[in-house]
């Protein structure tokens, strides 16, 4: 299958008429993407719809492996699954979060959810669409070992010519230092 | 704290601390822990423990390999208790002083007739059960300590595991059988002074053999009749 | 050299051939995994009771509910870590061109105001005794 | 057809060490631990020395009856054990072994792919953890959770620091561009690497997600049979994993005297050699409590990273 799925890399054209190994998997991969997500907002067990998102998150990564961007692939995995989740399931532990389902879970407005969740993503999309429309970004060549999202790539650009937002970032983040621990302590004079 | 002992113990006899260590007094001043001390370097204490596993671990391990070979075990090891059934006088102070009550004994009175025609009728207690409930015996040898007639003996004796709790309540004639298995009572050492028990029968038998002695030299004397002296009495000890 | 040819070589098809690899060892262990388990019940005897399905607490039985409360304060070494990871993050595109031609001391300084400012939080942290357990 | 073909080779290999290692660790360590004890450890099983000790554990976990408690969520009940150890394959695949793509796959981002995806065990832990539906059992995932939120800040920090030394986040890319004065350069971030490892790891001294004596056995307390025997092999294969990546990140993996051909066994002399310190430091310390284990990430195992990164950029910079 691999020696297939390079092969076909290797004489790749502009088409989405002959869909390419990768372009399947991508397809595949992205509808398990949206069925986890679905299911994460829909299941009325908390620690199930955390779980449902990590799921949904791993689909992602794998998505951006195949788009080539290796190095936001791997964050994605290491930040997402590795820390958000985590902080997720925590809040879930302290809060109580019960073995089955909890009627509770659910808000009542699920309608103006749903609504609003619609909006958003037909915004996006069409801005992407839009934005990008016939824009081809070459996937590597065979041989060649860079790629356009790899570490080293991204390191580049970042700081050649990006270096003043990312010497903001710092600063944003250190707000956000500050501001959880401030929350958090007066969170615990509280209790 | 640290997990190693620090604190105020004194430089001296700090190094007790690692056990078998075998080194001279190197000069212990530091304490052990991440602190460090005075004289040591962090984490003094932590290279010590590595040191201390590291060198155990070169050594011999002191394992016996117990079912391929019999471990050697200290005289007075409290294997299993022996019953000599003999010297026991349903006394029940055995049973009474255990402290988990694990020592059944049944007996009944019998009366022996008298032996001699003036004499009262004498009663002998007949040990009927003598048991020891050896899943709840916890081995302290109490019962042993009191029998105020040599009854109860340890035995090294060890191998007595049952798959049913239920035998491990040993009978008397089980208990009978172990008896067997008591090793003779250690060797005084060769200066150490005599027994009371041996030194009271040497003084009885001495005592009846100068007695006989006497009698026989008496006799002896009463059929020479008056004209001779008695024999002279010097080895005759004082009464 | 003869060695790094032969490795370019086998690797000619390069990214997706290397990731596809990873993928097949992904299948190979779910596979592996799917049949251990699946041998393991053919193997193994099935016999519930209600005792042995209780909830295990040293041989009493479980009082209340399967939740205890947790100390909040697990919640605040959370937040620390995630604002710490997002930005270690970027020590590896960092890492990767620093020493390049081009970039050099400037690069690095940037880089110490960028930890130096996350530096200062953590020191905020402790000042705070946010690290402090009590 | 043959680059399937070996790739599929590749990752039966991988798989089989994968099998095989973590058992080899978990023998040496009955051995090492009972010698350091003074004690001899098993001794029947296999006839030599219990050498075949963990294979009839292997046979009579894989006979147990396999108990889900009454109370329990089931399906994450049973899938964490998978969870938990999957991770550790996955990574396997990409630590290289010897020179010229003697490696199961190679990989770009290398040391992050293998960063990332030892993060995802954790999520076992806790998974099993609240699916038992047991107080010790939520305890412990909680613990183990903030575990890893602790130490695997110094642990990315210590890589980082080999990846500024190299200037690439392959790890073959990192061994091609070793010298020998690395150890010295990098030895405080070795430190952190392999101290923070064994604190993702569980392993004593930083056991309090299985503190036995506390929490019976954390998060593993209601699991029997295989799906606990997954869970033990998970954690020798972390041994074997963090060994294997403490070696080539911090020791210079093939690198060694004598001839080229020798480097995997270079690699594989010092993992063992690693492993066996994780053994030694089980033997030798107690373990920590959760505020001790939580301060020595923060305020010593950080700081100390932080430090090594700034000495390797400036010598970096200076020597380029």
């Amino acid at each position: 299958m691999t020696a297939a799925l390079a092969a076909s890399l290797s004489s790749q054209g502009h088409s989405f008429l002959s869909p390419t190994g990768v372009e399947i998997v991508f397809v595949l991969v992205g509808l398990a993407v949206l069925g986890a997500a679905v299911l994460t907002v829909s299941t009325s067990q908390l620690v199930h719809a955390a779980l449902w998102l990590v799921v949904a998150l791993g689909g992602l990564a794998i998505e951006y492996l195949l788009l080539t961007a290796e190095f936001i692939a791997w964050v994605q995995v290491l930040i997402y699954l590795g820390s958000v989740v985590v902080l997720v399931l925590f809040g879930l532990m302290l809060t109580r979060a019960p073995i089955g389902r909890s009627p509770d879970a659910d808000s009542g407005n699920r309608w103006v959810a749903l609504g609003l969740a619609v909006v958003a993503a037909g915004t996006l999309v069409t801005l992407v669409v839009d934005a990008f429309r016939c824009t081809w970004m070459d996937l590597p060549a065979s041989g060649s070992t860079s790629v356009n999202g790899s570490t080293q790539a991204n390191g580049e650009v970042l700081f050649r010519y990006w270096v003043l937002p990312f010497e903001a970032l710092s600063v944003l983040l250190l707000a956000a230092l500050v501001g959880a621990i401030v929350l958090s302590r007066r969170h615990r004079e509280e209790g | 704290m640290p997990p190693l002992p620090s604190g105020s113990v004194g430089p001296t006899g700090h190094t007790e601390h690692t056990g078998h260590t075998g080194q001279s007094h190197q000069r212990g001043s530091g304490h052990s822990g991440r602190s460090g001390g005075s004289g040591g370097f962090p984490g003094r204490g932590l290279a010590k423990g590595l040191a201390v596993t590291l060198r155990t671990m070169t050594r011999r391990s002191v394992t016996d390999q117990y079912p391929d070979a019999q471990p050697e075990l200290p005289p007075r090891s409290r294997g299993v208790i022996a019953l000599l059934e003999e010297n026991c006088t349903v006394c029940m102070l055995c049973a009474r002083e255990c402290p988990d009550w694990c020592i059944y004994i049944d007996s009944h009175k019998e009366t022996l007739p008298a032996a001699e025609p003036n004499a009262r009728a004498r009663t002998r207690n007949v040990l009927d059960r003598f048991a020891i409930d050896f899943s709840l015996c916890m081995y302290c040898g109490i019962c042993i300590e009191v029998c105020p007639f040599d009854a109860l003996f340890w035995s090294p004796e060890f191998e007595y595991a049952e798959t049913d709790i239920l035998e491990l309540t040993h009978e008397r004639e089980k208990l009978r059988e172990w008896m067997w298995t008591v090793p003779p009572p250690p060797a005084l050492d060769p200066a150490a002074e005599e027994p009371k028990e041996i030194a009271a029968a040497r003084k009885a038998a001495d005592k009846l053999a100068a007695a006989d002695a006497a009698a026989e030299a008496a006799a002896a004397a009463a059929q020479e009749s008056a004209g001779t002296t008695p024999p002279p009495g010097g080895e005759e000890p004082a009464p | 050299m003869e060695a790094r040819a032969a490795v370019a070589a086998s690797q000619q098809s390069g990214y997706f051939h290397a990731y596809a690899v990873v993928g097949l060892l992904a299948v190979i262990g779910v596979l592996f995994v799917a049949s251990a388990f699946g041998a393991n019940q053919l193997l193994r005897p099935y016999a519930p009771t209600q005792e042995k399905l209780l909830a295990y607490e040293c041989g009493v039985d479980p009082v209340g509910e399967g939740w205890a409360q947790t100390q909040i304060r697990y919640y605040v070494y959370a937040f620390l870590y995630v604002i710490f990871a997002v930005d270690a993050i970027y020590l590896f595109p960092w890492a990767t061109v620093f020493a390049k031609p081009g970039y050099g001391a400037g690069t690095l300084i940037e880089m110490f105001v960028f930890i130096g400012f996350l530096a200062v939080g953590l020191l905020y942290a402790w000042k705070k005794g946010v690290l402090e357990w009590t | 057809m043959t680059t399937a073909l070996e790739a599929l080779l590749r990752c039966v290999a991988v798989l089989v060490v994968f099998l095989t290692f973590p058992l080899v660790i978990g023998q040496t360590e009955h051995k090492v631990m009972a010698h350091m004890q003074g004690r001899l450890g098993p001794m029947y099983a296999g006839g030599f020395h219990g050498w075949a000790q963990l294979v009839a554990d292997g046979v009579k976990f894989a006979q147990k009856e396999d108990i889900v408690p009454a109370g329990a969520d089931r399906r994450i009940f049973q899938l964490a054990p998978a969870v938990a150890l999957l991770p550790y394959l996955l990574v396997l695949i990409a630590i290289p072994v010897g020179p010229g793509g003697f490696v199961g796959q190679a990989l770009d981002a290398g040391l992050f792919f293998v960063l990332a995806v030892m993060g995802i065990g954790v999520l076992g832990s806790l998974m099993a953890g609240w699916a038992s539906a047991n107080k010790f059992s939520l305890l412990g995932g909680v613990r183990s959770a903030a575990q890893l939120l602790a130490y695997e800040l110094p642990m990315l920090l210590a890589a980082a620091s080999v990846a500024m030394a190299a200037g690439t986040v392959s790890l073959t890319g990192i061994l091609g561009a070793f010298h020998w004065w690395w150890v010295p350069w990098q030895i405080v971030g070795g430190f952190v690497f392999f101290t923070s490892g064994l604190a993702e790891l569980q392993r004593p001294p930083f056991d309090m997600p299985v503190a036995d004596s506390e929490i019976i056995f954390g998060a593993y307390t209601e699991y029997t049979g295989l799906r606990f025997a997954l869970f033990l092999l998970s954690e020798y294969a972390g041994i074997l994993v963090l060994c294997a990546l403490t070696a080539v990140l911090f020791l210079g993996g093939w690198h060694g005297p004598l001839s080229a051909d020798l480097g995997w066994l270079w690699t594989l002399l010092k993992t063992f050699a690693l492993a066996f310190v994780v053994i030694w430091l089980r033997v030798t310390y107690p373990r920590l409590r959760e505020d001790q284990l939580m301060r020595f990430a923060w305020t010593f195992l950080i700081p100390l990273a932080l430090a090594q990164l700034a000495l390797t950029g400036i010598v970096k910079v200076v020597i380029s």
